[in-house]
Formats: structure tokens, C-alpha cells, sequence
């Protein structure tokens, strides 16, 4: 798992990162909602032109924003293995028309691709300012924030574990492997909870009274 | 002046381990001090204890208030704490975010913040690291980064704890110049005993949680003796020239 | 299983959500309410701790692969206002950073993995006597709680032919569940060994 | 015989920082090797090369053994590494478990295994810390810890990740005799100069990726002008004694 790719582009420069965070949530809300409730309403016809509409202004926005291609189109490829799961047995079973099992595929694609441009061009915590100008409750975004901060810590502490884990057991296997395995996660909350609380700390003496920047 | 003074300073961790046992003394307005002693004596303990964040037995007075739960918040804003492991003091995705953290509460708008931020990296030579984040730097670079931060906030007591651990000589020259530099009172805990000699007027010999011994850094640590039933010995600078001064 | 958009229909969608929306309001202010400040950070980290183990899924063939949930251990740490304050949130972050899991069918996927998971599970725990077994007992059936609802979402957007998917989805989620429930037996069993004070926190 | 040969390797990580850059050199079996550099040289990078825990370009042979990632599990059972940072290495419950984790894959049963741990554990003079838990231990005693847990091992060969810096100068002083009673090739990474001087039988200076210097360490590290150009010193013994050997 590659955690340096969370919100990777998020801090490039260009016309669309520059752009409110709060423009940038309503038009991605926009679009969904009009990818997904708005569209389906449409007769076929129409429907692919709706899409043919909806990926050009996809790909517009995305050459104002030099956020690469063949990332976002990547990213959007993991939700692939789900949506051709239950398309091709809807298919197989004859609820489904080859074009519904297209559109679906389609659809699952292009709202995984808006929401991605949204958090390629806006640090999450941006977004995360915003959400609370617009009065989300000061609890949530203060949890969201410190999920956010302690994530890299876990991973971090992941990576160490297994580094320190592979050095000195080779070939572990079955049953043993198992108990490793749990021992590890319960090592983990433990310890990213004791880390979690030197952070804490960390943060007090630098004047942290529980308002996130 | 006393700008801190501890008294009958206790603390036991919670698995038993007793870790402070009854400390008492007084340091000045603008005084430098080492705190010195083996492995486990409770340098580290200590320290977290002046900042207010432990829940300890005794009374820590600065400037003649005692520090309390409720106060402790206040307090800090005057206080800087380097900490032993740079891993738990860096948490923000980028290092200039992380040395400006926190400056905000000190009065400090975005764009002050932010130069001084970068005086700060520059200090410590790390000019060009501010988008960098802190968790992918070598363990040199992320103390560096711890120092930078204690620098940007120019507090009135500055704890510093194993602050040359990691550094290269160069940078660990570097330290000790910007030490001298800083202004307020300053603590700091180590094993690097040429260190102490370069940088303190004053120490603190501790050993299980107790003071042995409070005074000039040249004469305890040119105590032969003394240094050997503590688990220490006399620096390097100090014998090739004895009683040099 | 994190349901993606494009596979549930408007009215399953506003359904959900309000469902979801609803139980969150009310988890917010009873938290609200009860906890401590030096509290928050230990949720934050526990919303982290999901958020991860949701990411490390293991493939099981056929395009699906399967991750714990992380809901009943949370609920038995913190209690399950706050574990579903937790889950929420990590699926929120899950949806937005990491495209596991739709925007709008964020309240079908609360509504399975949170509400189910977190209420259902956590009742189930306290309600059977004997440590070991309610665990094993509240995985299981939350699992196969959750993938009911899964499945009865899918189908009522008409993506799903109930008869043909329904028993295989169930028996994938039986025993995830069971897993569920066994891992978070173990880890408990560790914790309580290891610091205790984790266990007696519960907000 | 060469134990360990590398020849051209090369790392960048993920974000973009070139650590090593082609880097060339033998290591017979038996021989004790510093690593030296500033922060940022890459003497850690090159020591997880060596373990197999980056995916490096180049060739490293171990016993003539080319390291491939199929292998890597195999040829580390024959290698121990004390990390920089304690805290990454000790992740079992209790101290003991801790030291003896891993030594089954070794061959050693239950109660053999406990022996060698217990052993390894007075070693570094922690007796009676078996039952504690590695992460309530002060950094200099966790240091120990991990010390300990190469001691164990036995292994051929041995990376040390600057072993000295937390421990006080006692433990630093008794991981001297350790490092010299016991056997295998060891590497060792470090920038407390004069630790080089009493243990290594030859040197590598490293800065920015790159090979600078191999050599023996009172020859490289006695270059006033090499180590101001590197960012490092002429460690006291050296020049209080100018070419006393
Ligand atoms: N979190 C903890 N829980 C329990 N005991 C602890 C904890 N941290 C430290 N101790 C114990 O308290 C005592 C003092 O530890 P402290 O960390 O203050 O020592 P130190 O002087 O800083 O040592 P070092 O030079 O190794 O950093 C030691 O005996 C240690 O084992
Ligand atoms: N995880 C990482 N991700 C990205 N860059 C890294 C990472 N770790 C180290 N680096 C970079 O690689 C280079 C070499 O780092 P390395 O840790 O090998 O240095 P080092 O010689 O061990 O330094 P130190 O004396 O400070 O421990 C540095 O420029 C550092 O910033
Ligand atoms: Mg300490
Ligand atoms: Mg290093």
C-alpha cells in the first residue's frame, strides 16, 4: 500500500487548485447529483449523450487542473472489480441488457473520477475548514482531523513493524503466522495509542487547545 | 530571580516504576542547566514534569505561580519542549506546517508565522525542506526539524531533551552556537558530556529519581569518582588537561 | 463491502441516508454530552485504526475480496454512540481519500457497516453471557445482518436478483463476520493484558 | 574471503530523493566496518539495502549469494539489525518475548531460546527487566533492549544503527566489550567519532549517496580538511595526540 498517494496532487499550482474549496465541493455535489439521480431519468438515448456530455466536461476540467490522467484514470480503475462483479452476473442472468451493463460501468466510473478530482486539487484539510464554516459539528471535523494526522503515524508504525517483524522471523507460517498477525494489530492499537498520546502532548506544548488550523 | 522552583517533586508511572523521588530546587531567570545521570534516572520524566505533563506529587512553581491542570495550558505558551524521540513531535504532512504549528496561539498572524518558520529551517540548515514531510527525513534531519521548531516559538523556558543525539558534528556544532544564541531559561537533558561542558553554567547530577548533586558542570564531572558510582565518565576535555582552569 | 455510486437508485439512496443521517445526529449529541477532552484524540486514533484495517482487504476470487470492519471491537472500547460516531467518519474519509465506497451511497454504507455493525453487534455482545461466545455470536450475525442489508439495497435499486446472489453473499459475510469476531476476541484478550486502562476508558 | 559485495547500488525513494548513488565496496568476513557521514549521507538507506529491505537497483552478494527478494527471507536469517530508532524495532508485549522473538526460525526450542534471551539481557546489564514492557522503558534502556536482541541472534553478520547515542557513557563503554567479544562481520553507523576509533579495523565515508573514502579510521578521520568538507570533525583523541601511532 502506497500511503504517500493520499491526496498526492493536492498541493500542485493551477487554475483549479487555486480555485474555493467551497466552489469546488458544491460543483462536485452538482455533477454527482446529476450523474446519478438527474441522468438515469433521461430515456436511453438521450442517457448517452447525458454521459458523452458529462465526460467532456470531465475531461475539460481536468486538463485546467495538470493533475495527470493516467492517475486519476488509475485510481478510478479500483472500483472496477466491484462494478463488474455485479453487472456481469446481472448480465449472465439476463436482468441486464449489454448497454444497462455498460451504463452502469460507465456511471461507477465517472463519479469515482469527479470526486477524485475534487481531493487532487484541495488539501484535505481545506476541505475540512469548509465543511466546518458550513457549520458541520465541531466534534466531527476535530475527529476527521486528528483520523487524519494519526494516520500517517499508523502507517508509519505498520512499516516498522513489519521491517522489525521480517528481520527476525524469516518464515513464519501457518498457525504461528496467525498469532503474529494478531499480536501485531493488538501491538499496534497499543502502541500507536501510546504514540497518539506523545502527540497529544507534542501538541499541548505548542498551544494545541483542541481547534484544529 | 527564580523563574522555576520545584519542591518535593514526586512521580510514580502507572505500572509502579517509580521514576521522580522527592526532588527540590531552584533555577534562575535566564539560567542554562544540564541535567545529567545514567539510564532510567528520570531526566526524561523530569522534564515532561516541568512542562505540565504529568500528573505529579509536589509543587512546580514558574514564576512563583504553581503550575496546576488548570493553568498548565497558559503556562506553555511561554515553554518549548524538545522531545527525546522527533517521531512524536512531528505530525504535521509538512515540515514548515509542523515548525509553524502552534504559533498562531502565540499571537502570530499566517505570514509571520511563516517567516519565522523558515528562519527557523534556516537555522538549523535545512533551507528547502519545508515541503518535505517530517516522517520521510533521515532521524538526523527530523531533529533538526524538532530544534527548528523549539526556535520559532523563542520561549521563556526552553526543555530540551537529548537534542544532539543524531546530529552530525557539524550540525551538533551548529546547536551549540544556536544555543548560546537563544535567550531565556533553558534545560537540557544528555549524555553528551562535552556538551554539558560547552554549553552549561550549571547541572543537575541525577540518579534513581533523586538528586545527587546540584553545581558547576566542571567539578562534578572532573569528579572521578563521583562520576564512576553514577554510571558516567569524566569527559574527555576534562582529563587531558586536569585542573586546567 | 463498500457500496460505490451508480449501483442504488434515488429513493434507496435518500432512504439510507436519512436513516444513517438521523443516527448520526443523535450519536453526535449524546458524545457531545459525555466526553472528556483528553478523550478526543484516542477516538481520532481509533477512526485511524478503522480506516486502516477497511484498506487491508484480502482478494477471496471472483473480482471480491473482504476486510474486517473494525465495528464491534470500537463499540466494545468506547461504547457504540461513539464507535458509530467512529465508523462514520472513517467511512466518510474512506469515500473521500480513498474511493472505497460511494459519496451518496455513503448512508447505505453507514447504515450496514455502522449502524448494524456498531448497534446490533455491540447489543448482541452484551446480551449473550459468556466472553468469548457473544463475541464469535455478534460477528457472525452482524456480518450476515450487514450483507442482508447490503444485498437488499442493491436489489430494491435493481441491481441484484435476490435469488441467485443472496446465499453466496451471506456465506462470504457469515464468515467474515465469524472472523470478525474471533480477531476482535483475540485483540481484546490482548489489551486487556497489555494496558488495561483501554478497556476502562469507554466514553 | 568477501563476505558482503555491492556493486552499483542504487536507491531513490518513493518521493523522489536519490539516498545512494552507485555505491562499490567489499567487506571480508569478520571484518568491523564503520559507516560515516553527515545526517543525510545515507548510511541508514545502505544498511536496509544491505538487510533486503528496500528494493535497490545494483547487485549486492552476500556470501556470493546474489540478494533477491525470494531470498532476502533466507539470507536474513543469518543477519541481525539493530535499528536507529528503538522504537521501530520492539514491538512484543513483554522485554523478554522481545529479545527472544524470532529465535525459533533459528532452530533454538522454548527453552534454549529463553536461555540465550536471558543471557543476552544481563549482557547489557537488564536483569529483572524481562517482564516490562519494551515501550515503558526509558530510550537508553529500549536501546539496550534492541542490543540484546542482536546478541541472541549470533548472527553472521551484524548492522548497527548508531548503537551508542542514547546509552550513558557506562552502557556505552560495556556495548565496546560487547562489539569486540563478539564474532561475524559487523557494520556499524554512527557519527560518534571516537566510538569508530575504538572498534572499527576500517571505514567508509559517505555523503550524499556517495562513497567519499574506504579506509582505515584513524587515517580518514585524522583529515582535518576531508572531514570539514563533509561536515564532521577530528574526533578529540586525534588531535589532543596528533600522530602518536
Ligand atoms: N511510560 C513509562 N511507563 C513506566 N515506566 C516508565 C515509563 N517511562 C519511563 N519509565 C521508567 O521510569 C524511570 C525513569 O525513566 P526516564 O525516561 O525518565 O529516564 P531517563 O533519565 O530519561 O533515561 P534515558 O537516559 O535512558 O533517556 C526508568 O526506570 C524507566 O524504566
Ligand atoms: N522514508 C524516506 N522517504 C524519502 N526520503 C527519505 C526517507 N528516508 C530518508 N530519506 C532521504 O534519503 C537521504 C538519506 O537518508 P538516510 O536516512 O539514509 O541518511 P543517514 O545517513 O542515515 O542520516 P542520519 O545521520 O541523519 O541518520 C536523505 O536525504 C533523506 O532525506
Ligand atoms: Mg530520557
Ligand atoms: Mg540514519
Amino acid at each position: 500500500m502506497n500511503h504517500a498517494f493520499i491526496d498526492r496532487y493536492s498541493r500542485l499550482d493551477s487554475p483549479l487548485h487555486k480555485r474555493s474549496p467551497a466552489t469546488k465541493i458544491l460543483g462536485v455535489s452538482v455533477c454527482l447529483i446529476a450523474l446519478l439521480f438527474v441522468i438515469p431519468l433521461l430515456n436511453p438515448p438521450q442517457i448517452w449523450a447525458g454521459l458523452l456530455i458529462y465526460s467532456a466536461i470531465m475531461v475539460l476540467i481536468t486538463l485546467s487542473s495538470s493533475v495527470p490522467f493516467s492517475f486519476l484514470l488509475s485510481r478510478s480503475a479500483l472500483v472496477l472489480p466491484f462494478s463488474v462483479l455485479i453487472v456481469f452476473v446481472n448480465y449472465v442472468s439476463g436482468n441486464f441488457s449489454f448497454a444497462q451493463m455498460i451504463e452502469t460501468t460507465v456511471k461507477s466510473l465517472l463519479s469515482i473520477f469527479t470526486l477524485l478530482l475534487l481531493t487532487s486539487t484541495t488539501p484535505f484539510h481545506e476541505i475540512l475548514k469548509q465543511l466546518s464554516r458550513w457549520g458541520t459539528p465541531r466534534l466531527f471535523i476535530i475527529i476527521l482531523s486528528f483520523m487524519y494526522r494519526y494516520f500517517f503515524l499508523l502507517m508509519g508504525e505498520i512499516e516498522a513493524l513489519e521491517r522489525a517483524v521480517h528481520m527476525r522471523h524469516s518464515s513464519v507460517s501457518g498457525w504461528k503466522r496467525i498469532r503474529v498477525y494478531t499480536n501485531m494489530i493488538g501491538m499496534l492499537l497499543v502502541r500507536s495509542y501510546e504514540r497518539a498520546e506523545h502527540v497529544y502532548q507534542a501538541m499541548q506544548m505548542r498551544g494545541f487547545t483542541g481547534d484544529f488550523p | 530571580m527564580s523563574q522555576l522552583s520545584v519542591k518535593g517533586l514526586s512521580y510514580t508511572y502507572s505500572d509502579g516504576v517509580p521514576a521522580l523521588k522527592g526532588l527540590d530546587f531552584q533555577l534562575e531567570t535566564g539560567s542554562r542547566t544540564a541535567l545529567v545521570g545514567p539510564n532510567g534516572a528520570g531526566k526524561t520524566s523530569l522534564l515532561l514534569a516541568i512542562a505540565g505533563l504529568l500528573q505529579t506529587q509536589g509543587e512546580i512553581l514558574i514564576n512563583h505561580a504553581p503550575l496546576t491542570a488548570k493553568n498548565a495550558d497558559s503556562l506553555r505558551e511561554h515553554m518549548s519542549f524538545v522531545f527525546q524521540n522527533p517521531d512524536e513531535m512531528l505530525f504535521m504532512p509538512t515540515v514548515i506546517e509542523d515548525v509553524c504549528f502552534g504559533l498562531d496561539t502565540l499571537g502570530l498572524d499566517d505570514k509571520m508565522a511563516l517567516e519565522r518558520g523558515q528562519a527557523a529551517l534556516s537555522q538549523v540548515s535545512l533551507e528547502g525542506y519545508e515541503q518535505r514531510s517530517a516522517h520521510h527525513l533521515s532521524y538526523g534531519e527530523r531533529r533538526k526539524v524538532c530544534i527548528a521548531t523549539a526556535l520559532a516559538r523563542r520561549s521563556d523556558i526552553t526543555l530540551f531533551d537529548e537534542p544532539s543525539r543524531e546530529l552530525d558534528p557539524y550540525g551538533r556544532r551548529n546547536f551549540i552556537d544556536l544555543f548560546h544564541k537563544m535567550t531565556g531559561t533553558m534545560i537540557l537533558a544528555t549524555h553528551d558530556l562535552e556538551l554539558v561542558l560547552e554549553t552549561c553554567t550549571q547541572m543537575i547530577l541525577l540518579d534513581e529519581g533523586q538528586i545527587i548533586k546540584m553545581g558547576k558542570p566542571d567539578e562534578i564531572l572532573g569528579d572521578v569518582q563521583l562520576m564512576e558510582s553514577h554510571k558516567l565518565e569524566v569527559p574527555h576535555s576534562l582529563t587531558r588537561h586536569p585542573h586546567s582552569h | 463491502m463498500h457500496i460505490p455510486d451508480g449501483f442504488l437508485n434515488t429513493p434507496v439512496t435518500l432512504a439510507t441516508a436519512g436513516v444513517s443521517g438521523l443516527t448520526l445526529v443523535y450519536s453526535l449529541k449524546k458524545v457531545n454530552q459525555s466526553i472528556r477532552p483528553e478523550q478526543i484524540p484516542l477516538l481520532g486514533l481509533l477512526a485511524s485504526f478503522v480506516f486502516m484495517i477497511q484498506l487491508f482487504s484480502f482478494p477471496i476470487g471472483i473480482g471480491t475480496s473482504i476486510h474486517l470492519t473494525g465495528a464491534l471491537l470500537i463499540s466494545i472500547l468506547v461504547g457504540p454512540l461513539a464507535g458509530f460516531l467512529i465508523m462514520t467518519i472513517s467511512l466518510f474519509a474512506l469515500a473521500l481519500l480513498f474511493q472505497h465506497g460511494g459519496m451518496l451511497s455513503l448512508g447505505a454504507n453507514i447504515l450496514n457497516m455502522g449502524v448494524v455493525g456498531c448497534f446490533l453487534g455491540y447489543g448482541i455482545y452484551r446480551f449473550i453471557p459468556g466472553r468469548r461466545a457473544s463475541l464469535i455470536v455478534a460477528g457472525l450475525l452482524s456480518g450476515v445482518v450487514s450483507a442482508s442489508f447490503c444485498a437488499l439495497e442493491l436489489a430494491l435499486s435493481g441491481m441484484l436478483d435476490l435469488s441467485s446472489a443472496f446465499a453466496t453473499m451471506l456465506l462470504i459475510y457469515g464468515i467474515t463476520g465469524t472472523i470478525e469476531g474471533v480477531a476482535s476476541m483475540f485483540i481484546l484478550e490482548f489489551l486487556k493484558k497489555i494496558k488495561p486502562e483501554l478497556l476502562e476508558s469507554t466514553a
